[in-house]
């Protein structure tokens, strides 16, 4: 790479299928997904990796390797198909109990999502090891707090988790549209119920919110 | 709950169905709070969770929680909790609804619960559709080998036009401000004369000019002369705040004498 | 992928170009390069991932990543003339020191100046550092020597000095007065002592030797 061709770059879009070149190199160079943005910073300024990335996802369809999307970002993973030829590199999975499982699937399909959102879904307290377990393997995080009385921190899922389970965004959850649908992801208190104090009815103010659009 | 009821439930089970609700009594342990419980027991039911018979389901918790008791199983405080909303639920579905009763009717509150197991077993499968999906490091794999992104950190220095003659301009102007900043060589100061005025003063009986208390090489150069005679003034008025010294000027512009304050 | 899947896969070689996928998915998987054989036990037990090879190698030619031969191994790397994507650069902006601008400012007004001049005129010593910095900026660079005994080098400012900074020449830089009167001094100029004292008058001659055509 000469100084040359650097600045050159630097100033002049190069063609689009000199994009898609640069854009594999970069995803193919990451273990990681990459955003867009971080592949136009490394791109020259008026690149469009967006534009690049559909030819590239098309290159690759149904290659042993395709171009995903993990929220805001992109990487190169193997054909789910073909995972069988990679068991030297499969990764041990620690154990998950089921109130980890059942924790996670409550945030993803509720985020944000309160403790006593969890705890009133499951019926019973969420150890702190639980959500511990969770945001040591990166697939929550907190979110923001609820501006409810106690301003209680909410929990989210993260792009790890997005990558984890081969999801594009957290809207292709499995079944995400029927549950709505059937009104299961409401927050629906009971008055008078000994479970739902008032707390509650604030929260299903924050659970609209997320759910109106 | 009267014996001969429980016995009539019990009979109108099968046995695999008797010897079921016993494993969930050894296994209580097992149960994650009540409403996990409630779950695994409307499945005897087996029908869907919308057509559920809370009534018959309220049922099968209080025989549950009371076959518990019988085994002398200490229950944790929410199973019982939630035996006691549900004792209080069977009979208002059981009794003719009171027009006068406040709160929600037992109706909506069976169909809150209904609602919260429908909604617990719709988390349950949602979890084990997620489990099941082409997870990373199992089922899909990403890069092996990342190539480091190498950090190239370029500092660009700037500096205008500006910064340059302002910087050439400061040091050429320094000197012209070396006597107020920086130059002590021509001030004698108040500590300085003090100092010297006290040593002296045990000599100075009689009346004496002040004049004659310049320190050596200060009465020449008129600079220094002034700032050895302003400070050695200033030191007497000092000493004679002190009560040490007495201070005598026969007019104005005349000559000031000290004397040291006879005792 | 399921059991029977696997297990034809073990006794039946699939078509090439399914041996190509299985290839590119564990090349892409792999942490270090994979020998031939690596693959071969991996793929089914008449597969031929040397065949595959080929084809892979040929479908990445000219690509942004490239199928490449370490040793008696294999794996996929950034295609080498895109190697400048895997650095990212940052440009930092940073003042000068004032040490070394006031440096700067007296070479440029006095050049050549050795580092002897420069600090009697700053009244400290000069760092190395300092003189380093200015001559890695290109902003000065050495003059000829000086023919005074010890034959000290001297410094004057460069043409990236006069770009930078937009002068013509170094001559085109305002002399102290009109420093003054454009009110660039930050110190109040001292009544009666405008002309400058004696040392000025001794650094005058420099000055003029710069400025007297």
């Amino acid at each position: 790479m000469t100084e040359t061709e650097t600045e050159k770059s630097l100033f002049e879009a190069p063609p689009i299928a000199e994009q898609e070149r640069m854009v594999e190199a970069i995803l193919s160079a990451s273990a990681g997904p990459v955003t867009i943005s971080e592949m136009a910073d490394r791109m020259a300024t008026d690149a469009d990796p967006a534009e690049a990335l559909v030819y590239l996802r098309k290159r690759y369809e149904g290659r042993g390797v395709r171009v995903v999307r993990v929220g805001d970002a992109w990487a190169i993973r193997t054909a789910p198909d073909l995972g069988f030829l990679m068991q030297k590199e499969t990764v041990e999975q620690r154990k998950l109990s089921r109130a980890a499982i059942e924790t996670l699937a409550i945030i993803a399909y509720h985020q944000p999502a309160t403790r006593a959102e969890i705890e009133e879904i499951r019926g019973v307290a969420v150890s702190r090891g639980t959500i511990d377990q969770l945001l040591e393997l990166e697939w929550i995080r907190f979110g923001r707090r609820r501006m409810t009385p106690g301003r209680p921190v909410t929990f989210v899922v993260t792009q790890t988790f997005l990558d984890h389970f081969s999801l594009e965004s957290a809207r292709d959850l499995p079944g995400l549209k029927e549950l709505r649908a059937a009104g299961l992801l409401d927050n629906r208190p009971l008055p008078g119920l000994e479970t739902g104090g008032e707390e509650d009815d604030d929260e299903a103010v924050g659970q609209s919110e997320l759910f109106e659009d | 709950m009267s014996e001969p009821e429980e016995t009539h439930l019990f009979e109108a089970q099968s046995v695999s169905e008797r010897l079921q609700a016993e494993a969930l009594i050894v296994d209580v342990e097992g149960f994650e709070g009540p409403l996990d419980l409630l779950l695994t027991l409307s499945r005897t039911q087996k029908v869907d969770l919308r057509k559920i018979s809370v009534l018959q389901l309220a049922e099968q918790y209080l025989l549950f929680v009371n076959r518990a008791k019988q085994l002398r199983i200490e229950l944790a405080a929410d199973y019982l909790v939630m035996a006691a909303w549900l004792a209080f639920l069977k009979s208002r579905l059981l009794l003719p609804p009171d027009p006068t009763a406040e709160g929600p009717s037992a109706e909506d509150m069976a169909a809150h619960l209904a609602f919260q197991l429908e909604r617990l077993q719709a988390m349950r499968e949602a979890a084990a559709q997620l489990m099941a999906r082409d997870r990373l490091g199992q089922d899909v794999f990403g890069r092996g080998v990342s190539e480091e992104v190498a950090r190239v950190r370029r500092i660009s220095y700037s500096a205008t036009l500006l910064d340059l003659m302002q910087a050439y301009a400061r040091i050429r102007t320094r000197d012209e401000f070396r006597p107020y900043a920086f130059d002590r060589r021509d001030v004698y100061t108040l500590e300085q004369a003090l100092d010297r005025l006290r040593g002296l003063i045990g000599y100075a009986g009689d009346w004496t000019d002040l004049s004659s208390y310049l320190p050596d090489g200060w009465g020449a150069e008129p600079s220094r002369r002034r700032s050895a005679t302003a400070a050695t003034f200033a030191a007497s008025l000092e000493l004679a705040k002190q009560g040490q010294i007495e201070i005598r000027q026969n007019d104005t512009f005349a000559p000031i004498s000290i004397r040291r304050k006879p005792t």
